[in-house]
């Protein structure tokens, strides 16, 4: 198991490295702020609720939780002492994880079907 | 009572973990065990940096290589014993690579040689310039591999137990818990190491302090060559750090105050640019320090607060092949003397380095007492004679290592388990170590003061150059040590890991062994390889073609005998270089 | 330059107490003295019965690690100008148990280094007559640097990880199995993969990072610990993809 | 004969605080590095929230910027921002130390991997910008 949590952890590394900076600066104050035109609604939809889109979204929420998983769970572990409990705090950062996950897929379905609706 | 084990060895060097190796494959069901004073990657060995020499080029020959170890050792090795060491050592060699010993390539893959003082042909294998360290980690990594190879880490042995004849274990002291126990074997394999420490100035760790001389000495095993003291032309004045012998084998020259390459002067050849092999600074070690020593006389040497050195010049080679061939070189230079062999010349000054004498021992290893081996540099076989070759001595370590081991292995199969005397033997030493140590209060010589006065007389008598009078009076002074050191002040009564009656006992040890290497020289009144006395300039092959045997007489005094050496095929000539 | 320096050492003598204390010692300061020229001072003229491991003083031996100034350090290469005026404290490396003043117990380490395979693992065949293995200077780079390790434990005392979890392998024992790994003579990467997938051996590192940066003949563990969980983590890929496939 | 070491004769065994990355200026720039992982996560929420506003319709996404555009929000979003460099800096830094890539034989020097790794990140984060951005 370990081997494969190990691999998601790297590939959420490398994407979240890679795309969430700019994804944060550009929607999480950019745009917020008036630091540029805002887009409008219609045009985002069309970007964001495109399938493609959506899918490669997908793949970095997915795999950015899964990253969030595995760091967490060691930061628990040796940063706050906490290897004694490891199995319920991996249970636990595991489910996060993944609901995480099965939101991100209902919400960016919601996108492409509002799109396209 | 059974033996806690069949073969014990003293020793995780190169020789004693061969040893324990090659009981290991030769007998699968034969308890062996290696005790040593330090984690066994801590041993010695893991310093040596040049090479190892092994004839295996194709343009090389067992014939050679022997016939220059002969020459190097001032004809007073025994050829039987060099005949059977250039046989094993590119064998050994090559085991060693098999077991991932890291040498150095060829770029289509074959194993390097490179060129090394005195040797006529490139043979010396290397691993950069850590040789030393990668055969020792190799060693010590496939040693692991042999789970039956129990160890004793951090254990000290202070007694051999001798009992009807023959050596039935021996007493160790565990330092973690300062506990004292017997180990008995049947047969002990003695793989101790050198002992520079007894001088001031040395290339040898500090626990170099020649314990398996002196174990064996007291057990009544005499000490071989004893005077034959090698000091190596090129340290780092104040640490004694070596500059390898492979700097100068790669092309390095030694400049005197005057930048001239004063060794032309001392008939070792022409200089020429590119080294050439057996002249010049590629000449034996004895020479060059030797050499040294008249330049110094001559006031061409340069004054530093840690005495007079001549300047190794590495400039001209450039900064790709140092970093190629001698990249140890350079970090020692700039972490050590903080300067940079690329840019600068590095100070250099002979410094005792290795010791060719060493207990007593025949070809495969056997000392005169029954089930008493030794190998390694605490051992004189003799493949060394008056001068060691560099790069001879670990492939030594591998044949004669693996010999003694294969050889304890067959004495062990047909030997007695311990007697019942040794338990009391056992107490007696216990009791010294404690109550007439540990627990002592009134002591009074402190063990520093005591180890520098003999360090210095052993430099001031018997150093490159030694008289009767100077022996004599380093052999008046090793004595008062001596007895002064009967009242060594211990102020540490603790057990866990006292370091300061660790301390004491290596001191007792070195003194053993300075007596001894005094008595011989002085009883040998010739010059030869290392054993330089003015008042006896030649070679006087009528006397002292002979190896020098120091004996405990009953008094406890050392006393001297001579053995003849073994001559096969190479009768005494004489020693020619640069031409 | 002032011409001593005052040296802060710890001291734990176990049968007089129950923890460590400190105890300063003034030693001449001098350009070529080294931490454990100060130590070595010490012992001779001020307190003979300071316990401390060393043996080769040229960085090679691995014996002479401790504490200076909070960071894991070679005495014997670590030069007392550079902290001047001082003071500089020594003290046992963190993460191990203290046996007696500096001397700190490393059984842990050796127990573990058998558990890795650090041997050469080959199917039968080759004997020493055959001649040697052949490996060219590029198959040799590619292990050289983990072969470099001086079992010093500098890394294991800079590692958090290892002081939080003693049952994690640790830095130098996994970069010696890789060392073997990248071996082109050497066949046992899967024996030792079996013996290090466990959760204690390559997988409780967390890439702090520190060990590389403590140590002292540039092995760089923590990146043979990072490359070998890559490959760890693609081969069991493979056989989970390819259950009986070759491994 | 040899007797038992001393009952009082215990190593040391210093107590690990739950502080002890406060003892190195190094571990507790490693824990910062550790923390980054939940603004990771944070980014994905904020995310997942505005996709979420767009879907629902014009006065949702409204809302949302208005609440995207508060203080406290806004800081939190800086913060965050800050974290993601850290955690790409630090992982394209220590990329080169677990990757090592070969051509013809010779190893690719850890530098160029580290380049390679940044420039990526120029690309992608450009590419964004200009999907985003242009009309
Ligand atoms: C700086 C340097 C460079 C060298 N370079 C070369 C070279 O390039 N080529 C070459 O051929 N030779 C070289 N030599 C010489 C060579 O390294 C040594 O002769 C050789 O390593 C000795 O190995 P050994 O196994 O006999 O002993 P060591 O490696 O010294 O081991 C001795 C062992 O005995 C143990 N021991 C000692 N006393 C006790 C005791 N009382 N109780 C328990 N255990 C004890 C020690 O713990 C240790 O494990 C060099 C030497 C030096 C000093
Ligand atoms: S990896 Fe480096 S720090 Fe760790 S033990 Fe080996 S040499 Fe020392
Ligand atoms: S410091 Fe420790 S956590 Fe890993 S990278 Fe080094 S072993
Ligand atoms: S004394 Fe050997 S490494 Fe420092």
């Amino acid at each position: 198991m370990e081997p494969v949590l190990w691999l998601l952890f790297s590939a959420g590394g490398v994407v979240s490295a890679l795309f969430l900076p700019v994804l944060v600066f550009l929607f999480a104050l950019a745009v917020p702020l008036g630091w540029i035109e805002e887009p409008g609604r219609d045009r985002l939809l069309g970007l964001l609720g495109h399938p493609l889109t959506a899918l490669v979204l997908l793949g970095i929420c997915v795999l950015s939780l899964l990253h969030w998983a595995q760091r967490f769970r060691y930061t628990l572990f040796d940063g706050l002492r906490l290897k004694a409990h490891e199995r319920p705090i991996n249970v636990g950062v595991y489910a996060l994880a993944l609901l995480g996950s099965a939101a991100a897929a209902v919400v960016l379905w919601q996108a492409v079907a509002a799109r396209s609706g | 009572m059974r033996a806690d084990h069949d073969i014990l060895v003293i020793g995780g060097g190169a020789a004693g973990l061969r040893a324990a190796i090659a009981i290991a494959e030769l007998d699968p069901s034969l308890r062996v065990a290696v005790v040593s004073k330090v984690y066994p990657m801590r041993s010695h060995t893991v310093s040596a940096e040049g090479g190892a020499a092994g004839a295996f080029a194709s343009d090389d020959s067992l014939e050679e290589h022997a016939y220059d170890t002969v020459s190097g050792s001032d004809w007073l090795c025994d050829q039987d014993a060099v005949e059977a060491f250039v046989v094993e050592a590119p064998r050994e060699l090559l085991q060693l690579e098999h077991w991932g010993c890291p040498w150095s390539r060829q770029p289509d893959g074959h194993i390097a040689v490179r060129a090394f003082g005195g040797m006529k042909k490139k043979r010396t294998w290397f691993a950069a310039d850590k040789t030393g360290f990668h055969m020792l980690h190799t060693l010590f990594q496939t040693s692991l591999k042999y789970s039956e190879v129990a160890r004793y880490d951090e254990w000290f042995v202070t007694q051999l137990l001798v009992d009807d004849g023959r050596v039935q274990g021996v007493v160790a002291l565990e330092l973690a818990t300062g506990r004292i126990a017997p180990i008995t074997a049947k047969a002990v394999i003695l793989a101790g190491g050198g002992c520079g420490r007894v001088f001031p100035f040395t290339t040898n760790a500090n626990i170099n302090t020649g314990d398996g001389m002196a174990l064996a000495w007291r057990a009544g095993v005499p000490l071989k060559d004893m005077e034959f003291v090698q000091y190596h032309p090129t340290g780092l004045p104040f640490t004694g750090i070596l500059i390898t012998e492979a700097a100068r084998a790669e092309g390095g020259w030694l400049l005197n105050k005057d930048g001239y390459r004063y060794l032309q002067d001392y008939d070792l050849g022409k200089p020429t640019p590119e080294p050439e092999l057996r002249s010049m600074e590629l000449g034996p070690r004895d020479r060059l320090s030797q050499a040294f020593v008249h330049e110094e006389e001559k006031g061409r040497t340069i004054g530093t607060p840690y005495g007079p050195v001549v300047h190794l010049d590495l400039r001209h080679l450039g900064a790709k092949l140092i970093d190629d061939k001698l990249p140890f070189v350079r970090e020692l230079c700039l972490k050590y003397e903080n300067l940079d062999p690329v840019r600068e010349l590095v100070p250099v000054r002979p410094v005792v380095h290795y010791m060719m004498g060493g207990v007593h021992t025949d070809i495969d290893g056997a000392t005169p007492l029954a089930g008493l081996y030794a190998a390694g540099e605490v051992a004189c076989v003799s493949i060394n004679g008056a001068n060691r070759l560099g790069s001879n001595s670990l492939p030594e370590c591998l044949v004669f290592g693996a010999r003694a081991g294969r050889a304890a292995a067959l004495y062990a199969a047909g030997a007695a388990d311990p007697g019942p005397s040794v338990a009391a033997l056992a107490r007696d030493e216990e009791r010294r170590l404690t109550s007439g140590l540990r627990d002592r209060t009134d002591g009074r010589e402190s063990i520093a003061g005591l180890r520098t006065g003999m360090q210095q007389a052993m430099e001031d008598s018997a150093g490159i150059f030694r008289t009767e009078e100077s022996l004599l009076g380093g052999a008046a002074r090793l004595r008062e040590l001596q007895e002064r050191s009967e009242s060594m002040a211990v102020d540490d009564h603790s057990r866990a890991f006292n370091t300061q009656v660790l301390a004491a006992l290596e001191l007792s040890n070195m003194l053993d062994v300075a007596e001894a290497i005094i008595a011989a020289a002085l009883r040998r009144e010739e010059s030869r390889g290392a054993h330089q006395r003015l008042d006896f300039p030649a070679r006087d092959d009528e006397s002292y073609l002979a190896h020098s045997l120091v004996h405990r007489d009953e008094t406890g005094a050392h006393k001297v005998e001579y053995l003849p050496v073994t001559v096969t095929r190479w009768p005494p000539g004489e020693r020619v270089y640069g031409r | 330059m002032a011409d001593t320096i005052t040296l802060e050492v710890a001291r734990y003598r176990p049968d007089r107490e129950t923890e460590p204390t400190v105890e300063a010692f003034e030693v001449p300061l001098r350009r070529d003295w080294a931490v454990l020229d100060g130590l070595n001072h010490v012992k001779d003229n001020l307190d003979g019965s300071l316990s401390y491991r060393w043996s080769c003083r040229m960085g090679i031996c691995g014996s002479c690690g401790m504490t200076v100034n909070g960071e894991p350090r070679l005495t014997c290469a670590t030069f007392l100008v550079d902290y001047a005026p001082g003071p500089v404290r020594v003290e046992p490396l963190a993460n191990f148990p203290v046996i007696r003043d500096l001397v700190v117990d490393i059984g842990d380490f050796m127990r573990k280094l058998p558990e890795v395979s650090p041997w050469i693992v080959r199917g039968e065949g080759t004997s020493v007559e055959e001649g040697e293995y052949l490996q060219t200077p590029e198959q040799l780079a590619d292990y050289s640097q983990f072969s470099m390790c001086i079992n010093c434990m500098l890394c294991y005392s800079a590692c958090p990880v290892y002081g939080l979890d003693p049952e994690f392998v640790g830095p130098a024992a996994i970069a010696l199995a890789q060392r073997y790994n990248l071996d082109s003579r050497d066949e046992g990467a899967d024996v030792r993969m079996d013996l290090l997938i466990h959760p204690e051996g390559i997988w409780g590192c967390t890439f702090v990072g520190e060990c590389t940066r403590a140590c002292p003949k540039g092995v760089d563990p923590a990146g043979a610990i990072q490359r070998y969980k890559l490959t760890a983590a693609l081969q069991s890929l493979k056989s989970f993809v390819l259950p009986r496939g070759p491994r | 004969m040899s007797e038992p070491a001393q009952q009082t004769q215990r190593p040391y065994r210093p107590e690990i605080s739950r502080l002890w990355w406060l003892r190195r200026r190094s571990y507790v720039f490693f824990v910062l590095r550790e923390l980054s992982s939940i603004f990771v996560a944070w980014s994905v929420v904020f995310l997942l929230l505005l996709v979420r506003a767009l879907a629902q319709g014009e006065a949702q996404f409204r809302a949302f910027l208005d609440w995207a555009a508060g203080p406290w929000v806004v800081a939190l979003d800086v913060l965050t921002l800050a974290f993601l460099v850290l955690h790409a800096v630090t992982w394209f830094n220590l990329t080169p130390a677990a990757t090592v890539v070969k051509l013809r034989g010779r190893r690719v020097p850890p530098r160029a991997i580290a380049g390679g790794a940044y420039a990526a990140w120029v690309a992608v984060t450009a590419l964004v910008v200009v999907l985003v951005v242009t009309r």
